[in-house]
C-alpha cells in the first residue's frame, strides 16, 4: 500500500470522529453529547467527500447536521432535568455491566474479522487497482447517474420515503402539540382507583375468602 | 271372480284443463278455510265487538264447499265423458298431472294429481256429503263461540281429504295424510276446554301417528325398490315386470299398517269412539267419507301392490316375509298380505258390531257401527274384491252421514246423547225419524237397501276368494256380523224413537228440526233411497242381461277398477238376509216387548262386560305399550340395583379395584403425577427466576440481549470464513 | 461555454505573469487572494451599511474617522480585538468555543465554489456548487443554538432557538425558489448558471414575472437567514438584548459580526448568480434579437464579457448593490413579530415557491420564432 | 488514495461505538444519539463502498439516502415521543420508566 497525501486528512478525521463518539458518550449533560455528535455529523460528511461522494456530503450537513441535529438538540433542551433531580450515577461508564463489554467487544472483533476476511480476495485489488488514478475532483457524470438511479430504479422507495417523512412530520407535530395535565390526569386516575377497590371489597363474599 | 281386463298401453295421459278443474276442486275449501281462520284470528284479536256474523260465516263455508262440489261434478262429467268408456270390456284412461315438490334433484317428489274412475267416484260422493253436512252444520253450530274457527277448519279438513283422493302419488298422498291427521286433531279437540275432548284429539292424533309411521316405512321400500312414489309408474313397472310382486309385500304391509291406524282397524280402534266428542258434523264427515276412509282408499290405490289381477296366485317365496313362514305353504298363504287384510278386517268387523251392542250413546253405537262397517271394507278387499269394497264404501258414506245427522238432529233437541234420555221422539221429530229410518234399514242391509247389495257384494266376494285362507269361517263371521248390525241398529232406533219418553220435560221440548237441517237430513236421505233404486235396478239387469252403462253400478264399477267381483244370486244373499231377520227379531223381542230381563242374566253380562270394555283392546295396547316398558324399566331397574350396583359397583369395583386402585392412585398421585408437576413447577419456577434477569423492562438491556444473538450469529460466519468451523458447506 | 481547468483556476491570472511556476504554489496563492478579498469586503459592507443608515436616519457618526468616515470600521474592528475575552460563569467551554468556531468556519467555506469569472476564477470547483453552500449554510442554526445554549443565559437560549427555526423556516422557500433555475439549467454548478444566463437571459426576467417572483422570494429568504432587518428576531435588542451572541465578546463578538457580513455577502452573491446573471455586465442575452441582428457588435460583446477581470469588477459592483439594498431595508422597515414572521416563512413563501417551481417546470418562455424577444 | 479497509474499520469502529452507547446508555435522547452514531456507520461505510467501485454504480448512494431520510424520520417521531413522555411522566431516563417491567427487578 502506497502513502498518499489524502491519509492524512482521512487519518485527522477518524481520530475526530471516533473522539466525538466517546465524548457524546460520556458526556456530562444531554446537550454536549448531542453537540458531540454534530461535530461528528459534519466530520463524517467530510469523510464522504474523502470518499469521493460530495453529494452525500452535502445532505449529510443539509439533513443530518441541519435537521436531525436540530431536532436532537431541541429534544436535549426540552426534556433536559434539573441537576438535582440527575441520579449521578447513571451517568456515563457506571453501571456498565460485563456483559455489555464483552458484547461491544465480541461484536467489533466479529465485524472486523468477518470484513477483512471478506474483502481479501482478488476482486477488491482489482478495483482499488482500476480506481487508483481517479482524483477527487468532479463527479457530475456520477451525479446524473445517481438521479436518473434514483427516479428510475427507486421511485417507489423515494414516493414511500416521502410519505414516511410527511407522516413522521405531522405525527410529531401533534404530538409534540397535545398538552397533558399530568397533576390532574393523576389525581383522576387515584380518585377511580380508590373507589373501584372500595367497591370490591364491599362485595358480598369478599370479605370471607378463605386463603387456600 | 277374478275376470280381467286389458292392461292399458298407454298408461296414462294429460290434459290440463282437467287438472285445473281439480285443482279449483281442491283449493276452494283451501282457501275458505285458510280465510275462515285468518277471520278468527282477527276476531280473537279485536275482541268479540268485532265478531264476524254468524250467518256470513255459514253461508261462506257452506257456499266454498257447494262451489268445490259444483266443479268437481264438472270435472267428473268432463272426466267419464272424455276418458271413460264402458262399452264392450272397456276402455279407461287415467289423467295425470304433476309438478315438482320443491327445485330438488330427486324427481320422485312432486305434487301430483292424479284422475282416474276411483277417485273420481270418490270425489264426487265426498263432496256431495260434505256440502249437506256443511249446510246442516251452519244450523246446528248456532251460537257456538267459535263458529269461524269450526268452517275454517272444517273446510280446511274437507280440502285435505280432497287433495289425497286426487293425489296421484304417494309423497302427495302423504303431506294430505299429515293435514288430515292435523285438521281432524283440531275438529275432534274442537271443544277443548272439556278435557275429555282435548283427551280425545290427543288420543286421536297419537293413534293416527302409528300408521303415520308405517307409511313413512312404506314409502321408504317402495322408493329403494322403485325410486318413484307414483301410483301409476308403480304399477306400470309391476306390468312390465321391472318389479314383482314379492318386492312389494313389505309396502304393502306397511300401507295396510297406515291404514290400520288411520281406519281404526283391529287394534288401533279405540280413538273412534273417543273422537265422538267433536260436534256431530265432525262426527258424520269423520265417519262417512274423510277420515276414517283415507285408510281404505288407499288401501284401494295401492292394490296393485299386494293384489295383482294377473293371477289369483301370488308367488310370495321370493318376498322377505318369506323367513317368516319357515318354508310352509300354508304359512306364506296365510302371512300373504292380503289374507293378513282380510283376517283383520273380519276381525274388526265383528268387533265393531259386538261393541255396538253394549253402547247406551247414541254416537258411540254409530261409531262402533263404523267401525264394524269399515272392517266389511277392509274384509273385501283383502279378499280381492276391491270393486265389492268400494261399493260399500260409497253406500255407507251415504248412509252413515245421514244416521250421523240425524243423530245429530235428536242430540240438538234433547241435549243428551245418551239414549236413556231419548225414547219416543217419533212425534216431535217426524222427518228426522224417516230419515233415521232409511238410514238404519240401509245399515242394516235390509232387502233391496243399498247396504244390503253393497254387503252382498263384500261377502260375496270372501265367499269366492282363493287366496284367503279359511274364507268359509271368515264368511260365516262376516254373516253373524250382519246379523249382529241388525241387532244393534233396531236397538238404536227403537230406542230413540219408540217407547216412552224418558227425557226431563221440565226444560227439555223436542220439536221439529230446523229448515235447514231437514233438508240436509232429506237430502241425505233422498240419496240412500235413489242410491238403493239405482243398484237394484242395477243388480236386477245384470241378472238378465249385460248392460254396460253405469246405471249397472256395481259391474261399470268393476269394469271401471279392473276387477269384477261374482255374480249375484239370490241364493247367496239367504244367509245374511237370514242373519238380519235374526237380528232384528231379537232386538224387537228384547225392545219393543220389553223383554229386557234377559240381558240381566250372567251371561249376556259376562260377555256384555267385555264387549263394553271394547275387548280391553285399549288395555291391552296401554299394557303393550305401557306394560313392557315397565317390565323391561323394572328388570332393569333391579338388574341396576342388585346386580351392577351392589354386585358389581359396591363388591368388584369399589373393593377391589376402586379401593386397591385408589391406594395405586394415591401412590401414584403423590410420587408421580404430583412429583412431576412439583418437579416441573419448580424447573419453571428456576428457568423463570433466571429468565426474570431478562425481564426487565430496560430497553438497552433487550437490546443486550438481541445484540448477543447478532453475536453469536456473526461468530458462526467469522468461523466458516476462516475454515475453523464448517457448517454452511 | 469556455473551457477551464478545473485543477488550475487561476491560469488566466498566473500564466501571462510566471509561465513556469509550479500548479499547486499558484493554486495556493490564488486561492488565498481570493480569500483575502472576500474578507476584505467584509469591511466595506458594514462601511456602506453603516453610510446608508446615517444618512437615513441623520446619524453622525460613521463620518468622522478618516476620510469619509472610512476608517470607522478598522477602528471598531480594532477595539473588538483587543477587548478583555470574558466567558459567563458556568458557561459549556466547548459550546462556547465551538459555535463561534463553526459559524465562523462555515461561513468562510461557504465562499469556496463561487465563481469570480468564468476563465476559471474559482477557489474550488465543484459539481454540486449550490448544494456545497447550502450544506455549509446548514451548520449555522445548530451551532446557533450550541452557543445560546451554552452561554448559560436565558436569553441567550431563547435567541439560539428563534435563530434555529428561523434559519429552519426559511431554508426551505430559499431552497424551492432556486428549484426552478437549477431544473432549467440542469446543473447545480453555479458557473454553468451563470453561462445559462449569458447565453438566454437573466432569470430574474424570465417566466412571465415568475422569476422576478421567485427572485424577490429568493432575496428575502437570504435577508432571513442572515437575520437582518426586518427579520432580525432572534436578537431581538428590546427583549433579547442581542440573542444568541449576547455572551460573546472580544473576538468572538468580532468572529460573529464578521460573519454576519459574510452570509449576507455569500446570499447576494448566490442571487446574483441565480438571477442576475453572476459576473456578466450586461444582459443581453447570446441568442437574442441583437446576436443575431448584429453579429459584430455581439462579438464586441462577448470579448468584453468573457474577460475575466471585467467580470470579477462587474461582480463585485453588483454585490455591493445588492448589499446596500440591504442596508437600505434594515434602516427602513420595521421588524416583524416572531409568529408573523414564521407564518410568512412557512403558510405563503412556501407555497409560492412550490407554485413558482410548477411555472418554471412548464417553461413558459417569451421564445418566439426561435429567438427570446426579452430585453434583446 | 484510501484503502476500503480503512473506511471500513472506521465504520466498525463507529458502530460498535453506537452500539455500545444504546446498550449502555439511560437516557432516551442519548439513547437516539447512538442510534445515529450507528447509522453513520453504515452510511460510511456504503459510501466507501461506493466510491470504491467505480463511476458507474451509485447504489451506495442510494442507500444513504434512504438512511438519511429514515433517520429525519426517526429522530423527528422521537423527539415528539420523548416529549410526550416528558411531559407525562417527568421523565426521560428509560431505566426509570417500568411500564414494560417489573419496577423492583429493574437492575
Amino acid at each position: 500500500m502506497e502513502f498518499s497525501l489524502t491519509l492524512i486528512p482521512f487519518t485527522l478525521l477518524a481520530v475526530f470522529i471516533l473522539a466525538a463518539i466517546y465524548k457524546s458518550l460520556t458526556a456530562e449533560k444531554t446537550m454536549q453529547s448531542v453537540y458531540w455528535l454534530i461535530f461528528m455529523l459534519v466530520a463524517v460528511g467530510f469523510i464522504f467527500l474523502l470518499a469521493n461522494s460530495e453529494i452525500l456530503f452535502a445532505y449529510q450537513l443539509m439533513v443530518y447536521s441541519g435537521g436531525i441535529a436540530v431536532l436532537m438538540l431541541f429534544a436535549g433542551l426540552l426534556t433536559e432535568q434539573d441537576e438535582l433531580f440527575i441520579d449521578s450515577s447513571i451517568v456515563g461508564f457506571i453501571k456498565t455491566s460485563k456483559t455489555q463489554v464483552l458484547i461491544f467487544i465480541f461484536f467489533a472483533i466479529d465485524v472486523l474479522a468477518l470484513l477483512l476476511s471478506s474483502i481479501n480476495g482478488s476482486a477488491y485489488e482489482e478495483t482499488v487497482l482500476a480506481n487508483s488514478e481517479y482524483t477527487y475532483t468532479d463527479s457530475a457524470h456520477q451525479i446524473k447517474l445517481f438521479a436518473s438511479y434514483l427516479w428510475n430504479g427507486f421511485a417507489e422507495v423515494i414516493i414511500l420515503l416521502g410519505f414516511l417523512l410527511l407522516t413522521a412530520i405531522l405525527g410529531s407535530v401533534k404530538l409534540a402539540i397535545r398538552e397533558t395535565d399530568l397533576e390532574e390526569l393523576s389525581d383522576e386516575y387515584l380518585a377511580r382507583i380508590a373507589t373501584t377497590s372500595e367497591d370490591i371489597s364491599s362485595l358480598p363474599g369478599m370479605e370471607d375468602e378463605v386463603e387456600v | 271372480m277374478a275376470e280381467t281386463t286389458e292392461v292399458a298401453t298407454e298408461y296414462f295421459t294429460t290434459n290440463p284443463e282437467l287438472i285445473i278443474w281439480a285443482v279449483i276442486v281442491i283449493a276452494i275449501p283451501f282457501i275458505t278455510g285458510v280465510i275462515l281462520m285468518a277471520m278468527r284470528v282477527f276476531e280473537i284479536k279485536k275482541g268479540d265487538d268485532y265478531k264476524i256474523s254468524e250467518s256470513f260465516t255459514g253461508l261462506f263455508g257452506s257456499t266454498g264447499l257447494a262451489l268445490s262440489w259444483i266443479a268437481s261434478i264438472i270435472l267428473a262429467f268432463k272426466y267419464f265423458g272424455e276418458y271413460v268408456s264402458l262399452e264392450g270390456h272397456g276402455h279407461i284412461e287415467k289423467v295425470v298431472g304433476d309438478t315438482a315438490f320443491l327445485p330438488m334433484k330427486s324427481s320422485a317428489f312432486k305434487w301430483g294429481l292424479l284422475l282416474d274412475p276411483l277417485s273420481m267416484i270418490f270425489l264426487v260422493a265426498l263432496t256431495t256429503i260434505a256440502t249437506a253436512i256443511h249446510f246442516y252444520a251452519s244450523n246446528y253450530m248456532h251460537g257456538d263461540s267459535a263458529y269461524t274457527r269450526f268452517f275454517g277448519t272444517l273446510n280446511f279438513f274437507t280440502g285435505s281429504m280432497l287433495l289425497f283422493v286426487l293425489s296421484s302419488n304417494m309423497f302427495t298422498s302423504f303431506i294430505a295424510w299429515e293435514l288430515l291427521g292435523f285438521s281432524s286433531y283440531l275438529l275432534i279437540g274442537y271443544f277443548w276446554p272439556k278435557r275429555s275432548a282435548s283427551h280425545a284429539g290427543r288420543k286421536a292424533f297419537m293413534y293416527n301417528k302409528i300408521g303415520d309411521v308405517s307409511f313413512i316405512f312404506a314409502m321408504g321400500f317402495t322408493y329403494a325398490r322403485a325410486h318413484t312414489f307414483d301410483y301409476l309408474t308403480l304399477q306400470y313397472m309391476l306390468q312390465t315386470h321391472e318389479l314383482t310382486m314379492a318386492d312389494f309385500a313389505l309396502p304393502g304391509l306397511f300401507l295396510f299398517g297406515a291404514a290400520v291406524g288411520k281406519s281404526a282397524q283391529v287394534p288401533l280402534l279405540g280413538w273412534l269412539p273417543e273422537a265422538m266428542e267433536g260436534p256431530t258434523p265432525v262426527s258424520a264427515l269423520l265417519h262417512s267419507s274423510t277420515m276414517v276412509k283415507a285408510g281404505l282408499y288407499l288401501i284401494a290405490r295401492s292394490f296393485f301392490t299386494f293384489y295383482y289381477t294377473e293371477g289369483t296366485h301370488v308367488d310370495w317365496t321370493a318376498s322377505e316375509i318369506s323367513f317368516l313362514t319357515n318354508g310352509s305353504e300354508t304359512m306364506l298363504a296365510f302371512m300373504s298380505t292380503p289374507n293378513i287384510i282380510a283376517w283383520f278386517g273380519t276381525l274388526t268387523a265383528l268387533a265393531g258390531g259386538l261393541m255396538a251392542l253394549t253402547a247406551t250413546d247414541i254416537k258411540k253405537v254409530l261409531a262402533f257401527s263404523t267401525i264394524s262397517q269399515l272392517g266389511y271394507i277392509a274384509l273385501a278387499i283383502g279378499a280381492g274384491g276391491v270393486t265389492a269394497g268400494f261399493y260399500h264404501i260409497i253406500s255407507h258414506a251415504t248412509f252413515k252421514s245421514l244416521l250421523f245427522l240425524g243423530a245429530g238432529a235428536v242430540i240438538h233437541s234433547v241435549h243428551s246423547q245418551e239414549m236413556s234420555d231419548m225414547g219416543g221422539l217419533r212425534k216431535q221429530m217426524p222427518w228426522t225419524f224417516r230419515m233415521m229410518l232409511v238410514g238404519t234399514l240401509g245399515l242394516m242391509g235390509v232387502p233391496l237397501m243399498n247396504g244390503f247389495w253393497s254387503k252382498d257384494a263384500v261377502l260375496l266376494a270372501m265367499k269366492e276368494s282363493e287366496v284367503v285362507v279359511g274364507n268359509m269361517f271368515l264368511y260365516w263371521v262376516a254373516v253373524f256380523t250382519a246379523g249382529v248390525t241388525a241387532f244393534y241398529s233396531t236397538k238404536m232406533l227403537y230406542l230413540t224413537f219408540y217407547g216412552k219418553a224418558r227425557y226431563d220435560d221440565s226444560h227439555v221440548k223436542p220439536g221439529p228440526t230446523s229448515p235447514r237441517m231437514k233438508g240436509a237430513l232429506i237430502f241425505l236421505g233422498s240419496l240412500v233411497i235413489i242410491e238403493s233404486i239405482w243398484f237394484t235396478i242395477g243388480t236386477l239387469k245384470n241378472l238378465f242381461g249385460e248392460d254396460h252403462s253405469l246405471l249397472n253400478f256395481e259391474y261399470a264399477l268393476g269394469t271401471m277398477l279392473g276387477v269384477h267381483g261374482g255374480e249375484f244370486a239370490f241364493v247367496d244373499a239367504l244367509p245374511s238376509t237370514t242373519a238380519v231377520l235374526l237380528g232384528f227379531g231379537f232386538a224387537y223381542f228384547i225392545y219393543a216387548k220389553d223383554n229386557k230381563a234377559i240381558l240381566n242374566s250372567g251371561f249376556v253380562q259376562f260377555f256384555a262386560n267385555i264387549f263394553e270394555n271394547r275387548f280391553y283392546l285399549d288395555k291391552l295396547i296401554y299394557y303393550i305399550s305401557n306394560g313392557p316398558t315397565m317390565v323391561i324399566g323394572s328388570a332393569f331397574k333391579t338388574f341396576d340395583k342388585k346386580v351392577i350396583d351392589e354386585l358389581i359397583i359396591d363388591n368388584i369395583v369399589t373393593d377391589k379395584i376402586g379401593f386397591g386402585s385408589a391406594r395405586t392412585s394415591d401412590w401414584m398421585d403423590v410420587n408421580v403425577v404430583d412429583g412431576t408437576v412439583k418437579s416441573i413447577a419448580n424447573s419453571v419456577s428456576t428457568v423463570g427466576g433466571r429468565l426474570r434477569l431478562f425481564q426487565t423492562g430496560l430497553v438497552s438491556n433487550y437490546a443486550k440481549y438481541m445484540m448477543l444473538g447478532v453475536v453469536v450469529i456473526l461468530s458462526f460466519f467469522v468461523l466458516e470464513n476462516y475454515n475453523v468451523i464448517n457448517f454452511l458447506n | 461555454m469556455t473551457n477551464f481547468d478545473p485543477n488550475f483556476p487561476f491560469e488566466f491570472l498566473f500564466t501571462p505573469l510566471w509561465p513556469d511556476a509550479p500548479k499547486w504554489l499558484l493554486v495556493v496563492i490564488g486561492t488565498l487572494l481570493l480569500a483575502t478579498y472576500s474578507l476584505v469586503n467584509q469591511l466595506f459592507a458594514p462601511y456602506i451599511e453603516r453610510k446608508t443608515m446615517g444618512r437615513q436616519q441623520k446619524r453622525r457618526g460613521p463620518s468622522y474617522v478618516g476620510p469619509f468616515g472610512i476608517l470607522q470600521i478598522p477602528a471598531d474592528t480594532l477595539k473588538l480585538l483587543i477587548k478583555a475575552d470574558s466567558r459567563p460563569a458556568g458557561a459549556d467551554r466547548t459550546g462556547f468555543f465551538v459555535s463561534v468556531f463553526g459559524v465562523t468556519a462555515s461561513a468562510i467555506m461557504a465562499f469556496a465554489p463561487m465563481p469570480w469569472g468564468s476563465n476559471g476564477l474559482t477557489p474550488g470547483h465543484l459539481s454540486i456548487g449550490f448544494l456545497y453552500v447550502f450544506a455549509v449554510f446548514s451548520i449555522f442554526p445548530p451551532m446557533m443554538l450550541i452557543g445560546g445554549w451554552s452561554s448559560n443565559s436565558k436569553y441567550s437560549l431563547i435567541g439560539g432557538f428563534r435563530s434555529a427555526g428561523q434559519l429552519i423556516a426559511y431554508e426551505i422557500p430559499m431552497l424551492t425558489s432556486v428549484l426552478g433555475v437549477i431544473a432549467t439549467v440542469g446543473s447545480f454548478d453555479l458557473n454553468v448558471i451563470v453561462i445559462y444566463q449569458m447565453e438566454h437571459g437573466w432569470f430574474l426576467f424570465r417566466y412571465w414575472g415568475a422569476g422576478l417572483l421567485a427572485g424577490l422570494i429568493f432575496f428575502l429568504s437570504g435577508i432571513a437567514e442572515t437575520e437582518r432587518v426586518p427579520f432580525d428576531i432572534p436578537e431581538d435588542e428590546a427583549t433579547l438584548v442581542m440573542g444568541p451572541r449576547t455572551e460573546f465578546a472580544s473576538w468572538r463578538m468580532a468572529a460573529l459580526m464578521m460573519v454576519e457580513y459574510l452570509h449576507m455577502w455569500a446570499n447576494a452573491l448566490l442571487f446574483l448568480y441565480f438571477f442576475m446573471g453572476g459576473y456578466d455586465f450586461i444582459f443581453i442575452p447570446q441568442d437574442g434579437y441583437i446576436y443575431s441582428t448584429y453579429p459584430e457588435l455581439g462579438t464586441a460583446l462577448t470579448a468584453i464579457r468573457m474577460n475575466g477581470w471585467v467580470q470579477f469588477l462587474t461582480l463585485s459592483i453588483k454585490a455591493y448593490m445588492i448589499v446596500f439594498i440591504a442596508a437600505w431595508m434594515r434602516s427602513a422597515l420595521a421588524r416583524f413579530r416572531i409568529d408573523q414572521f414564521l407564518v410568512f416563512g412557512w403558510k405563503y413563501l412556501l407555497p409560492t415557491s412550490l407554485g413558482l417551481l410548477m411555472i418554471f417546470l412548464i417553461g413558459v418562455d417569451i421564445n418566439i420564432f426561435g429567438i427570446n424577444w426579452w430585453w434583446s | 488514495m484510501i484503502p476500503l479497509s480503512y473506511f471500513l474499520g472506521l465504520s466498525v469502529l463507529m458502530f460498535s461505538a453506537g452500539l455500545f452507547g444504546v446498550l449502555t446508555q439511560r437516557n432516551a435522547v442519548r439513547i437516539l444519539v447512538s442510534v445515529e452514531i450507528m447509522l453513520n456507520a453504515a452510511n460510511v461505510a456504503m459510501a466507501s463502498f461506493n466510491g470504491v467501485f467505480g463511476l458507474e454504480h451509485v447504489e451506495g448512494w442510494s442507500f444513504v439516502i434512504i438512511i438519511i431520510a429514515v433517520a429525519a424520520a426517526e429522530a423527528a417521531i422521537g423527539m415528539a415521543i420523548f416529549l410526550s413522555v416528558f411531559r407525562n411522566h417527568n421523565e426521560i431516563i428509560v431505566s426509570d420508566l417500568f411500564s414494560l417491567g417489573e419496577t423492583e427487578e429493574a437492575y
